[in-house]
């Protein structure tokens, strides 16, 4: 039963991409067909998936095609279906919002083109998430990228675009080669490419080659992922593709990474040495600090979302890291809380990112601009995208009561418990990591702050933006979905845990959920000795009862007494949107006092009439340098390309030079080569 | 039977086109013969899988597995690139390419001189790839060489007298050091057979006796061979000869170069590989093989990232998958075998597309410079631009397609074998190659799009374009069986399981 | 079970009248002890509810530029700290609300109500509400870290998160705070609680001075009603976060549940501890000077080296 | 007619002979006038059919005669008419210094020789008749030099002259080492030979006409 619908789904989608490509001339009925046949593929994925979390036994699935070298099939066990929930929730709400999102493009376009490479792309994500071995895994995971690929350069006449797109490919492809050779040393020690033969593997491989493959799969999916210093791609790629894909690429995409940590973490991997886990929380931190860092300095919304996934990646491999050290010290019950912290984040961040961008796609459609500066008082003209962006931004910046303070919630208790568990140094990462996630969530919080408050309250601050239109319905439908998502994960924390039983069940061996919950799926607590409880819903259930008892029937009562006035302005004529505060001016401070990190360089003119007391007009412009770009990647592609031009002399035309190397070699292999 | 009808179609076509007089015909004529040469190609392959393997007039003529792989590759890749020639060589005359100021009588005479020299270049090929006896073998390569080299001077231009003389000199020196291994190795086994019998350098009689063939000479033979098929497979350092040959020749001859003569090449190597390894144990070939299969892919990435001309570029990928070739045989075993085989396959495919593509590119903006086109070829070309980024994307190994397939398994093959830096390298070099060519091929096909108009439909071109593309995309996802059974038997030769 | 109910529901209903009563009255403790520290006769002590009642009273001026956030911000702020000081033991170990969340959920009902805060600043479009917003999330997120190592400090002294854990584990042990760890993080805590309730020298409640303030620039629009909510949940937040830090590192009376005649007892030892703490913080305003806006972020670096020694004193010692 | 089919005998023949080829190569290094060194390379080709002769009497293998046969057509008589054609129509006399001058690239011959030597000293065997090692370092010896020559020269001809007196050095190894290859063989072989000097010295006559000039070292427009 699973498996059929599973396969349906598989094969909804593939007829979607192909029938969208042969409708490429009437953009209408592609338009249709692409988002139809995506939705109707993901509820079915969505109905296989969330069986198979609960069904006992992993069903696997051979796929029809494929050549006799290698087989193709699938495997749906509860990690792999838990991500595929993720990916259908999603991709469902995203191909919603597409019906409305791609009507602009039509006749503009070629959405034939669109749609095959988008329902492509959800068909390669359902199998990356449950490729059963590691040949048709890498098969999935490079037909992803390359779909991703086309989508990001889809408006490719942009040369930002098309750089962007290249860089991501070729980034990509680097992991993937990391993770190739992984797999190969992997399956040389198993003789198999099955990834049932590389269960608990890993760790019966010798010390250092058991380092090597795990590095090698850490570096290898965290490219995709987007783990600082391997994320310059992302804020290029995701922030120049179109909106909804953007929403799949911040929500599913980059989980592909975090998809095969967990596989390889977890799975290929018995009880890892404690160093490894150490690593992987301190690129977590590292992560989170400078994605939400970076974000904070930014003023095209899409690219500050981007910086934001780095951030989130960031959290979930905190709750990653957390784990192995704790399977390392043979803490099970702790590795569970640890991985239900961070696998609940993912699915947290799919919701909340995947709303942010399609909140900030109807936002860009509406104003054509990614510049915070040139919106503003669109709460006014697009009430509901208004609503669903700032449940998304309360959402992402951990605020009680949704969905990401549960998960992050859960990641803070995991490491307040993790001091207790050694006697060694090692134990004070654990608080130190808290204490910058802290500082995370608070410098995302007045990040979002600004994204929120900049493009949709107070004044317009350009023409565009004034006369915006709220978007069509199917795009609030897809929002709203997202952000009923972001809800219900949040007060139904006690509810969704359960879900993980079957995970940490096939992961660590611990059935975790009963520990956590409390006073009759009240209260969520983190199963550890006196960790305290929290409960979502109840602190919503007061919000509800206090707000009606008390705020509307009051609120009511001022409103008689309220009127409406200019805001004080210091008896200047007249507020003007010039007035008002700018995204640049409210991240000041922080870009002051972090300035050794930004290296921010300003430059203001001013051209003065009357006196040089009264400048007539000023003109500032700040911008912070982006380390990573400016002092790692640029001086390597520099070199190496200097030395490949150097290279060049090999063949500097001469046809005596020609014959000298033959006969260098020549000569060489007969002195050498031949007398052994 | 069929063998000597291999050999006597192409000279059939090569006499006829010679003599016919108007253009249609010479067309017409290649056209019909290449195709008839398919199908004995298929008939000699159904044959093979029969019998395993087929001998004609004691055994002077041979063809095992290996040997029809490589003629139906030959035969299929012919057959594309006379198709697509017609159209190409049409155009050329339309827009006076042939060479400025000829008359009528001198074009035809250029035609003619195509699809004259096109036939003997697959004749001998074919030759080479049915002769039992090595010395013939060396024979009908040097032949190819002869063969193509007016084909590499067609358009008469400096550049292209240039081209063709260092392809000239570089290939028969090498081709001199092959004579001089297969003399050696004719010496290590010449007690066997009686001197001066013919069956002394049949490989079906020396591949039997290996094991007694005399050791020092079979190493120094194993060197010389290296080196000298190596030269005509464009191994590093005997590669300087084939981005200039590539890119002077008119792309269908350019197409058939850098596929089937490339297997050509190869499968003289792996003819000795076979003898060496069965004398000396795997390692002494294997390593030498390595050796310089990772240096060609090593060598081929810097002129790949910093390449302005993409006629030159896919010459360096050629070079690249040379290596890649080598690599695999180095490695041998089953399964670097199987994968060589596949890859031989997959490339023969992707590689003649990619030329194809180009030629269709450089017809319309009637320049090989990066630079000069500048991503308006998916708007001036859509079909064309797309075939050429998708096969592209193929030739550097990207899945779905079918590359992917052969070099995970080559790659696989070294790790087992315990081979593993010869594996990073692979890797590494990969990805340097495809940094390079998506670059550049990247921004030659997307992009704003510029002033060229739209191209006229061109039916040969593109018909031949789209099976090829069709073909390349198929044989991803499946593989027919027969075709694979034959694949398999050439590994099963190569690995000699 | 039914009476354990009730018995919650009494706790709850006690500890939120503590809670509105008392947090005007702190403040204006606070306001004329200072005065007259500062040789001033000062206003009455009750003068904040007088304020209060007045601004109540008021009808107000609601910016033509705002929307519903201007609307809702008092509100969710006033709930949020609300809620969050039902969550901490005022007089009884056990907080009444415990349940519904523990310091981290205190910590981030702060955040929700700034966070609207902050917003709301920037919706009427007035430049020194963007000034405020701006100025607040930056401080508040630099307290952020020192906070939380503190509080890990004590969580990991006490082997639990939970408010009532902690308080239950203090209990008793009346020198324990000596502890050089709790100490460290008592201090850290100090200065954080300084920068959350925007006291000298990181604030100052009482200017209107355009350039200096922060707090005050942010609710510059607000008036009548809405003004009196979000002042006196400023004070709640102020009262909810001084009961936090001497609970939990000086619990002298605190009792381990409420009953009859302790709770009074406990209620008693709160307001002693609550009057020391206000006249080490008068004393602690009167002698300081109001900080530049860039030199605020050295004060919190030194409370999280603080919280980072008390945690590795703990490691140690 | 005892003494002729004395082994002792042949062998010294040969081995002078081919030690007369290897001096007629060197001396093709040194040699400037295109001329003569056609001239020396018809010599060579002969003394080279000579050898093939006298194996082929004392071995008793006739058709080694048919291979000394096709040598003189091919090689003494063919190939240097028409290269000496050529000469005449391009009107050209005298080639250019060579990239490496003279002295030295005598002294890099000497050593190439050695490098034969060296390499050849590992095939010797003593139970095989007379014949073998020597004419086998003298081949590869030819070879190495001639190839060097392709290198060390400028003008197109000399450079195929020295690729077909490399090829002389195959020719030996191929009749010393196993007394010839299979005839038919040999005819391929031959007939390629043939073919090839042919096509070269077209390719000669083209660069010629379109360079002015036959100094390959202007052949350098194709880089990267």
């Amino acid at each position: 039963m699973i498996a059929e619908l599973f396969l349906s789904g598989i094969v909804v989608w593939l007829a979607g991409a192909m029938a969208s490509l042969a409708l490429w001339r009437q953009p209408a009925a592609a338009r249709r067909v692409t988002c139809g046949a995506a939705l109707a593929g993901s509820l079915l994925d969505l109905a296989a998936s969330a069986a198979a979390i609960f069904s006992g036994s992993p069903a696997v699935i051979g796929l029809p095609f494929g050549n006799p070298v290698f087989t193709w099939a699938v495997r749906l066990d509860p990690l792999s279906a838990y991500f595929n929930v993720t990916l259908a929730v999603l991709a469902a709400a995203v191909s919603l919002y597409s019906f409305g999102y791609l009507r602009e493009m039509e006749g503009r376009r070629n959405l034939g083109a669109f749609g095959f490479f988008f329902n492509l792309l959800l068909l390669s994500l359902a199998l990356v998430f449950t490729a059963s071995n590691a040949f048709f895994f890498l098969v999935a995971w490079e037909v992803m990228a390359l779909s991703s690929f086309f989508l990001i350069s889809f408006e490719h006449e942009k040369e930002k675009t098309r750089n962007a797109g290249v860089l991501f490919l070729i980034m990509s492809h680097a992991g993937s080669g990391l993770m190739l050779i992984a797999f190969l040393v992997l399956a040389s020690a198993s003789g198999s490419l099955d990834f049932s033969s590389f269960h608990l593997l890993a760790s019966r491989m010798p010390a250092l080659q058991q380092g090597v493959v795990f590095l090698l799969f850490l570096f290898g999916f965290g490219v995709k992922a987007g783990l600082v210093p391997l994320h310059i791609w992302l804020p290029e790629a995701h922030p120049v593709a179109p909106s909804n894909v953007s929403a799949l690429m911040s929500g599913i995409v980059i989980k592909t990474g975090i998809y095969g940590m967990a596989r390889v973490f977890f799975d290929f991997y018995g009880a890892p040495p404690v160093w490894m886990g150490t690593v992987v929380l301190a690129i977590g931190v590292a992560s989170a600090l400078l994605g939400v860092l970076y974000a904070l300095m930014e003023h095209d919304l899409k690219r500050l979302l981007a910086w934001h996934s780095i951030e989130n990646i960031g959290i979930i491999l905190m709750g990653f890291g957390a784990a192995l050290m704790f399977r390392a010290l043979g803490h099970g019950n702790l590795a569970a809380l640890a991985l239900i912290a961070a696998l609940y984040h993912t699915f947290n961040h799919a919701m909340f990112k995947g709303l942010l961008f399609l909140g900030a796609g109807s936002v860009v459609q509406a104003t054509h601009t990614r510049n915070m500066e040139k919106m503003g008082g669109l709460i006014r003209r697009m009430p509901v995208t208004a609503l669903c962006f700032l449940v998304g931004a309360v959402a992402i910046s951990g605020l009680p009561p949704l969905n990401g303070f549960v998960s992050e919630w859960l990641t803070y208790q995991a490491l307040l418990a993790g001091f207790g568990t050694t006697q060694s140094l090692t134990r004070l990462m654990f608080p130190i990591a808290g204490s910058l996630l802290a500082l995370t969530a608070a410098l995302a919080a007045a990040c979002f702050v600004k994204a929120f408050a900049i493009p949709f309250l107070a004044l317009p601050r350009s023409a565009e933006a004034a006369e915006a239109r709220e978007a069509s319905f199917p795009m609030r439908a897809g929002m709203a979905v997202l952000a009923v998502g972001c809800v219900a994960l949040g007060l139904g924390a006690t509810w969704f845990v359960r879900v993980f039983d079957p995970i940490t069940q096939q992961a660590l061996g611990v059935r975790a959920s009963s520990a956590l919950v409390m006073a009759r799926g009240l209260a969520l607590s983190p199963g550890t000795a006196h960790g305290g409880t929290i409960s979502t819903a109840g602190i919503a259930l007061i919000f509800l009862l206090a707000g009606a008892a008390f705020a509307v029937p009051l609120a009511m009562r001022w409103s008689r007494r309220s009127v409406k006035g200019p805001v004080w302005d210091c008896g200047l004529p007249g507020l003007t949107a010039d007035n008002e505060y700018t995204a640049t001016a409210f991240s000041k401070p922080l870009r002051m006092i972090f300035s050794a990190l930004y290296r921010p360089r300003r430059e203001i003119q001013a051209e003065f009439e009357v006196s040089p007391h009264y400048p007539s007009a000023i003109r500032f412009e700040s911008e912070i340098e982006l380390t990573f770009e400016k002092r790692l990647y640029g001086p390597l592609r520099e070199r190496i390309m200097a030395m490949a031009n150097r290279m060049k002399g090999i063949q500097a035309g001469s046809i005596n030079v020609y014959l000298a190397y033959i006969f260098i070699t020549l000569i060489l292999l007969l002195l050498f080569g031949v007398r052994g | 039977m069929l063998l000597v009808v291999l050999l006597l179609v192409p000279l059939a076509i090569a006499t006829a086109s010679f003599y016919v007089r108007p253009r249609k015909a010479m067309e017409a004529v290649n056209l019909v013969g290449f195709g008839i040469l398919f199908l004995v190609a298929v008939g000699l392959a159904a044959q093979v899988l029969a019998a395993g393997t087929v001998s004609f007039a004691n055994s002077f003529f041979y063809a095992d597995s290996l040997s029809s792989l490589v003629i139906l590759l030959t035969s299929s890749v012919a057959l594309v690139c006379s198709t697509y020639a017609i159209g190409y060589l049409r155009d050329d005359q339309q827009s006076g390419a042939l060479g400025d100021n000829f008359s009528p009588n001198q074009q035809v005479g250029q035609l003619r001189m195509y699809y004259t020299l096109t036939p003997l270049l697959v004749f001998s090929m074919m030759f080479m790839a049915v002769a039992n006896n090595l010395g013939v073998m060396w024979a009908a390569m040097e032949a190819t060489t002869l063969a193509s080299i007016f084909l590499v001077t067609f358009y008469g231009k400096v550049t292209s007298i240039e081209a063709a003389w260092k392809y000239a000199i570089i290939g028969g020196v090498g081709l001199s050091m092959a004579l001089f291994g297969t003399v050696v190795a004719y010496y290590a086994g010449h007690r066997l057979a009686g001197s001066d019998s013919l069956s002394g350098l049949n490989w079906s009689v020396l591949a039997k006796h290996a094991a007694q063939l005399d050791k020092t000479s079979m190493r120094l033979a194993f060197v010389l061979i290296l080196l000298g098929y190596g030269t005509k497979a464009g191994l590093a350092p005997m590669h300087t000869w084939k981005p200039d040959a590539y890119s002077e020749a008119p792309v269908p001859s350019a197409a058939i170069l850098s596929t089937a003569l490339l297997n050509c090449a190869l499968y003289c190597l792996i003819r000795f590989y076979i003898l060496t390894s069965r004398c000396l144990g795997p390692d002494y070939p294997g390593h030498l093989l390595l050796l310089f299969g990772l240096l060609s892919m090593g060598i081929s990435v810097p002129f790949v990232l910093v390449q302005k001309n993409y006629r030159r570029l896919l010459a360096y990928h050629t070079i690249d998958h040379s290596g890649i070739m080598a690599t695999a045989l180095g490695l041998g075993g089953a399964l670097g075998s199987l994968g060589l085989m596949l890859h031989m396959a997959f490339h023969t495919i992707a590689k003649s597309l990619l030329f194809l593509c180009a030629g269709n590119v450089y017809q319309h903006f009637r320049t090989d410079q990066f630079s000069e086109i500048k991503g308006s070829v998916i708007r001036a070309m859509p079909l064309t631009g797309m075939v050429f980024l998708m096969a592209m994307l193929a030739i550097i190994g990207m899945p779905p397609f079918s590359l992917f397939q052969s070099e995970f398994l080559i790659l696989r093959a070294a790790f087992d074998g315990g081979h593993v830096l010869t594996g990073v390298l692979f890797v590494l070099f990969g990805t340097g190659v495809f940094a390079g060519a998506l670059i550049h091929v990247g921004g030659m096909i997307l992009g704003p799009g510029g002033d060229k108009p739209l191209a006229a439909p061109r039916p040969w071109r593109n018909g031949s374009l789209l099976a090829l593309a069709g073909a390349l995309v198929v044989i991803g996802f499946w593989v027919p069986a027969p075709l694979l059974e034959l694949i398999r038997g050439a590994a099963h030769v190569v690995s000699g399981q | 079970m039914m009476e354990r109910l009730i018995d919650r529901m009494i706790e709850n209903v006690t500890q939120l009248f503590l809670l509105l009563a008392l947090a005007p009255l702190v403040t204006g403790v606070i306001r004329t002890l200072k005065a007259r520290l500062q040789t001033r006769r000062g206003p009455n002590i009750l003068q904040p509810y007088r304020d209060l009642g007045k601004l109540f009273r008021k009808g107000m001026v609601i910016p033509e530029t705002a929307s519903w956030i201007f609307a809702a911000t008092p509100w969710i702020v006033f709930f949020s700290t609300v809620l969050a000081g039902l969550m901490i033991p005022m007089v009884a170990a056990d907080a009444p609300l415990g349940l519904f969340g523990g310091v981290l959920a205190v910590i981030y009902l702060l955040g929700l109500g700034r966070f609207f805060l902050a917003l709301s600043g920037l919706d009427s479009g007035s430049s020194f509400g963007g000034l405020g917003s701006s100025r607040e999330m930056t401080i508040s997120a630099l307290a952020e870290p020192a906070m939380m190592l503190a509080i890990f400090t004590v969580a990991i002294g006490a082997g639990s998160a939970g408010l009532t854990e902690i308080a239950g584990a203090a209990i008793g042990q009346n020198w324990r705070f000596l502890a050089p760890a709790q100490m460290f993080a008592f201090a850290a805590l100090a200065l954080v609680l300084i920068a959350e309730t925007g006291r000298i020298p990181v604030d100052n409640p009482d200017t209107h001075l355009e350039l200096t303030m922060i707090h005050e620039a942010m609710i510059l629009e607000y008036s009548g009603p809405y003004l009196a909510l979000i002042e006196w949940a400023a004070s709640i937040k102020q009262l909810v976060l001084m009961t936090l830090l001497i609970n939990c590192f000086w619990p002298v009376g605190l009792q381990h549940t409420w009953f009859g005649f302790g709770a009074l007892q406990g209620i008693a030892w709160l307001l002693a501890k609550l009057l020391l703490l206000s006249c080490a913080i008068v004393l602690l305003e009167t002698v300081n000077a109001k900080m530049r806006l860039f030199r605020v972020p050295e004060l919190l670096a030194v409370a999280f080296t603080l919280g980072s020694l008390a945690l590795v004193s703990t490691f140690l010692f | 007619m005892k003494p002729f089919l004395d082994m002792q005998l042949g062998d010294r023949i040969v081995t002078l002979m081919a030690a007369l080829v290897l001096v007629l190569q060197i001396a093709m290094v040194t040699q400037r006038w295109i001329v003569v060194h056609i001239r020396i390379f018809a010599a060579q080709s002969l003394f080279l059919a000579m050898i093939a002769a006298t194996i082929a009497w004392f071995n008793h293998a006739p058709h080694i005669y048919a291979a000394a046969a096709l040598t003189v057509v091919v090689k003494v008589i063919l190939v240097p008419i028409l290269f000496e054609r050529l000469v005449v129509r391009m009107k050209i006399h005298e080639e250019i210094e060579p990239i490496v001058n003279v002295p030295i690239s005598v002294v890099i011959s000497g050593g190439l020789t050695l490098v034969g030597y060296v390499v050849a000293e590992s095939f010797y065997r003593p139970e095989m008749p007379g014949l073998g090692h020597n004419a086998l370092a003298v081949a590869i010896s030819l070879f190495l030099i001639g190839f060097f020559n392709m290198i060390n020269r400028r003008k197109a001809l000399t450079q195929v002259l020295a690729l077909l007196s490399l090829e002389n050095g195959l020719f030996l190894a191929a009749i010393s080492l196993t007394y010839g290859m299979p005839l038919i063989v040999e005819l391929g072989i031959f007939f390629d030979v043939l073919v090839a000097a042919m096509v070269l010295g077209i390719l000669v006559y083209r660069i010629r006409e379109t360079f002015e000039s036959m100094d390959v070292s202007r052949l350098r427009r194709l880089r990267g």
